[in-house]
């Protein structure tokens, strides 16, 4: 097992894979920006080093500041967490050619994973089921061609893309040429990379997507599904695990496709595979993200499985200590994420949090680097902590994360608490009738 | 590859009112809303002012939920920084005005070019902008750090072969020293 | 079964500050409602300002986080409380001294014996030492609260058959009024 | 179901029912004296009443005050929580006669358990296994005739007793006569009644009880252990469940045993049966506590059962929703009690509270009513917060202990968290090899 894990991060992921550390017995180095000196993760760490000013391309994103802090304090291990450097194929190259093991899948995975257009192309040659589209258009002629094959609404993708950057939704034949231009300089400006291709757009669709973990031996469980159907702008907002309107024939069918999409491929360590659910209940291969994500604590939740420590035990070489058949999921488990930002418009809120006081009792998990003082920086993810419940099933899970939401204190800033109460209250969302367009009706303000 | 770092100290010394700003008569409000500025901006817990018989105070929280955010001197302890803001006022009346050589990365600080060399510079040595202070060694490379302005070399702040990291001060060097 | 309670309201008065409480200065009185807005609108905890001869200091609970102990009015939200501490230092110039008539039982307020009953007193009556001014229904008893004082009564808090809780304040007696 | 519940109690039960309250959508009364009237469990309550000055027995002991208060909002239900008035039968039969709900078993039931001589009686009529004792003893011969018969060392207890009040162990004859005057002294001092008996005083036992529920159909199944050997002057400081030293067979034989025990007795609500377990596994009944207890969420992490929702649906007469064989024990829980008190010593140390941060991540759970600001009055119980960890195993919620417990911020007073590190660090604890006696080595100081 490793001796010192640094950890390639900052904020709740830096916290909690700190905390797994802390639970294996691992020492941990936290590494900063100077003006995240004083953050919860710094101070939980048994060493930290700064690593450079806010901007996180000189510091998070700093490769070689990064890796010089593992070189002075002796670490043999780096997780990156999510974001900044943990789907970054190079850096994991790096730290495998200085002989520091990089927390998650080799870097060949992460870069086949990274080109969407070319880990979609391998799952189609595997018979992975995969949504109507294309592999990356060479012209606007092959793009209308495939549009008409594929029927419209069709979506423009960046290859390279992720976070809803690079997308754009064609309706009708004659946006297309417009739309195409406008993603591949989209592409272009967020990527370096103006490479698209297109996909069938569904109505309505909901964003269903599976848990792996894979041993250095090929291994491979899936841990049940997440139902990420509630985003703004393609970014999650709330995730709840199981899906409401995923049975259990319909969960291991999903599930088997899962892992024979990363077996085939010899994938390891932690992953997700996403599909998106049509009303049909058809499901379509999306992407494969390489790194832990950050709605992985309600999978955690209903299987009792700690994915950190699995992906930190994996990477020392340890075999899975269980097979599927030991899988058992238990309850339902939501998780809210409470961002710091402007109610109905979205927008960050920066500034200080003057009081901060978790909800607590049974059944109630908050993770999160903020405390009572914290500057909440405008450098960074304006998410600043992961309120995650638990239930015997999905009612009482929704009536928990209400009196949390409303236990919740957290002063100086805006949150996203006010919208989550919303949604909580929704006659939709509580029948559990919701698909990506859900959170649409919230947008055009509270009275809508 | 060669890397620059010098930071003047300047910024430190903007929590300090000077006799210039003070008011002269029924600029109350005026100075008052000037003083909650300064402590919101320095994030004080208290400031006080006495001139020509008026006096000010201005105190905010217990100070202990508030956390500086930005911190000078990464690397230092948390209970040293919030020490910080309290020496800010004493230090700024002493018009000293020493350049911080800080670290640009993080690495292993050497003041020598090798083990057997003699140091680049020793404290009271006098040197030149762009002369060569130290060698912190990032990724098996050599990295040279000069100074940026001319002066006395007036403190060395980190231990020669041990790491360093990213803003950690090396050096003070005073500029207004002459041969 | 009878109950008394009164409980002198030097710690209440201060939140209704009337024309008469208010200091001759009007200046003051201005510069003090100014430094308590300031105090509010930047959530300090403290604001002394001394000139020509005048100090003013306004100071709020013991800091941001500090919740009070003792309530002298149960029922009020949390909000309302964080108020008054803030203006009990410019209230307690006043030397007002009014009697709070406080409910000793958890229970039901009556003005009167019975439904057709009058009430026992009324705003600008005066009472005894010992008279009874309402009911207290508890546990299907009615407690009769008598006054401590002799004075007028200067104002009613509760309203007749609505619940009041332990140390609730029922009436403001003045004891310095005489008939 | 019941509309309104008012809460007779004060600090994090009173918080724990309303939580369960809320997630139930039954509206909730806090009572509270004057010096608690800013504390959370009165902020989270949709109405309070101040019944009292500080003083408990003018105010949380306060009958008819609480039942005005009752009367004035219209409660329909009382939860009692532990303490103050919950073992109070009196109490309970009064709720009865005004119609008001007493959310815990009968009037004759408390009066029945709080008797602890009888309900030994009763027990040993019911076949129950007994701790070698005796009944009420009516004179000092009778008492040296008992220790004789039973051989030494014998304890004395008090009839009306608990909480380690009127307890004297005997070592030998000679030291008979003064320890039974004494311990008479004791238990009329503390409980108005003088009346004692005895019992076989083991070395290193360990203390053990199950926790039942039984509905108002007499569907009774127990929850498993707990284990809560590790006391100080007779006052628990940290329980688990299961036990380290209860195997399957042995879980099911003494689970047995205590739902025989209440069911016999025809008891309802939740309840607790304690047993004294010695090092040859025999076990012996104590007593039972006819209340929820302050250890009660280990048992709620192992089972998923919601014990305090429990209550309030048997108390409004509803069945149990399954049955023994339902219930599953899945993983580990440990619960540190966090006091305020000076450490070493353990005298109270009440005060502010100026910093309060809580642990968090997987398997953290907190159950406190303190806050950022917070006054630890004088007055009542110095326990402020309950630091409950879940784990896949018993390592692994030690490892979480240890590390939640790094975590805790709580400055401006004294407690007991320097002492529970110690214990975690403790190789037998660590070996689960622990008996009552097992912190008298922490009594001695740090270095013992």
């Amino acid at each position: 097992m490793f001796k010192k894990i640094l950890i390639a991060n900052r904020g709740e992921i830096a916290l909690r894979v700190i905390r797994a550390c802390k639970e294996l017995g691992i020492r941990t180095v936290a590494v900063h920006s100077d003006v995240d000196a004083n953050s919860l993760h710094v101070r939980m760490a048994d060493e930290h080093v700064c690593i450079g000013p806010a901007d996180s391309s000189l510091s998070y994103r700093n490769i070689p500041n990064v890796l010089s802090a593992a070189e002075v304090t002796g670490a043999d291990a780096i997780h990156p967490g999510y974001g900044f450097l943990a789907e970054n194929a190079h850096f994991a190259e790096v730290c495998e050619s200085i002989g520091v093991r990089f927390i998650g899948p080799t870097s060949d995975h992460i870069a086949m994973m990274g080109d969407k257009a070319k880990a979609r192309e391998i799952m189609a040659r595997k018979g992975i089921p995969l949504m109507p589209g294309t592999g990356e258009l060479k012209s606007e002629q092959e793009a209308l061609e495939s549009a008409r094959r594929i029927g419209f609404p069709v979506i423009f993708k960046a290859t390279a893309g992720g976070g809803g950057r690079g997308m754009r939704v064609v309706n009708k034949e004659e946006d297309l040429t417009r739309a195409f231009q406008t993603a591949q300089a989209e592409a272009k400006s967020s990527f370096g990379n103006d490479a698209v291709y297109l996909e069938k757009f569904f109505i309505e669709p909901r964003h269903i997507e599976v848990q792996i973990l894979a041993d250095e031996k090929g291994r491979t469980v899936y841990l049940g599904e997440r139902d990420c159907s509630i985003q703004r702008r393609y970014q999650k907002l709330l995730e709840e695990s199981p899906s409401p309107v995923i049975d259990e024939r319909l969960r291991r069918e999903i599930g088997n496709v899962a892992v024979e999409a990363v077996r085939s491929v010899h994938y390891r360590n932690a992953g997700t595979v996403e599909f998106l659910l049509d009303k049909d209940h058809n499901f379509y291969f999306m992407e494969v993200n390489s790194r832990i994500q950050v709605e992985h604590p309600v999978t955690e939740m209903i299987t009792g499985i700690d994915l950190i420590k699995e992906q930190i035990r994996i990477a020392a070489g340890q075999p899975l200590a269980y097979r599927q058949q030991d899988i058992k999921l238990v309850g339902h488990s939501i998780e809210c994420r409470i961002n710091a930002e402007c109610p109905d418009k979205f927008t960050p809120c920066p500034g200080t949090v003057t009081r901060f006081h978790q909800p607590g009792g049974l059944g109630i998990r908050v993770d999160s680097a903020i405390e009572s003082g914290s500057v909440v920086v405008p450098h960074y993810d304006s998410m600043i902590a992961k309120l995650i419940v638990h239930g015997q099933n999905r009612d009482e899970a929704i009536a928990r994360m209400k009196r949390a939401l409303d236990e919740f204190v957290i002063e100086g800033i805006k949150t996203t608490i006010p919208l989550h109460k919303r949604i909580m209250d929704d006659p939709d969302f509580q029948k559990g009738r919701v698909s990506t367009g859900f959170l649409e009706r919230f947008t055009a303000g509270p009275s809508a | 590859m060669k890397k620059r770092a010098a930071t003047r100290g300047s910024g430190r010394k903007q929590a300090d009112p000077d006799g210039s700003t003070m008011p002269e008569n029924n600029h109350l409000d005026k100075e008052v809303h000037h003083l909650v500025e300064l402590l919101n901006q320095h994030e004080l817990t208290e400031l006080e002012v006495e001139h020509k018989g008026m006096r000010i105070r201005v105190r905010r929280g217990g100070g202990a939920d508030t956390i500086p955010t930005v911190v000078s001197e990464p690397g230092r302890a948390g209970l040293d920084r919030k020490g910080e803001s309290a020496e800010t006022a004493a230090q700024a009346l002493a018009a000293e005005a020493l350049a911080t050589v800080a670290s640009p990365i993080v690495g292993t600080f050497y003041r020598s070019p090798s083990p057997d060399a003699d140091p680049y510079v020793d404290e009271g040595d006098f040197v030149k902008k762009g002369q060569v202070l130290c060698i912190v060694e990032a990724m098996k490379l050599m990295n040279e750090i000069e100074s940026e302005v001319d002066g006395r070399v007036h403190k060395i702040l980190a231990e020669s072969a041990k790491p360093v990291e990213y803003g950690q001060p090396l050096f003070l060097i005073d500029p207004t020293a002459t041969p």
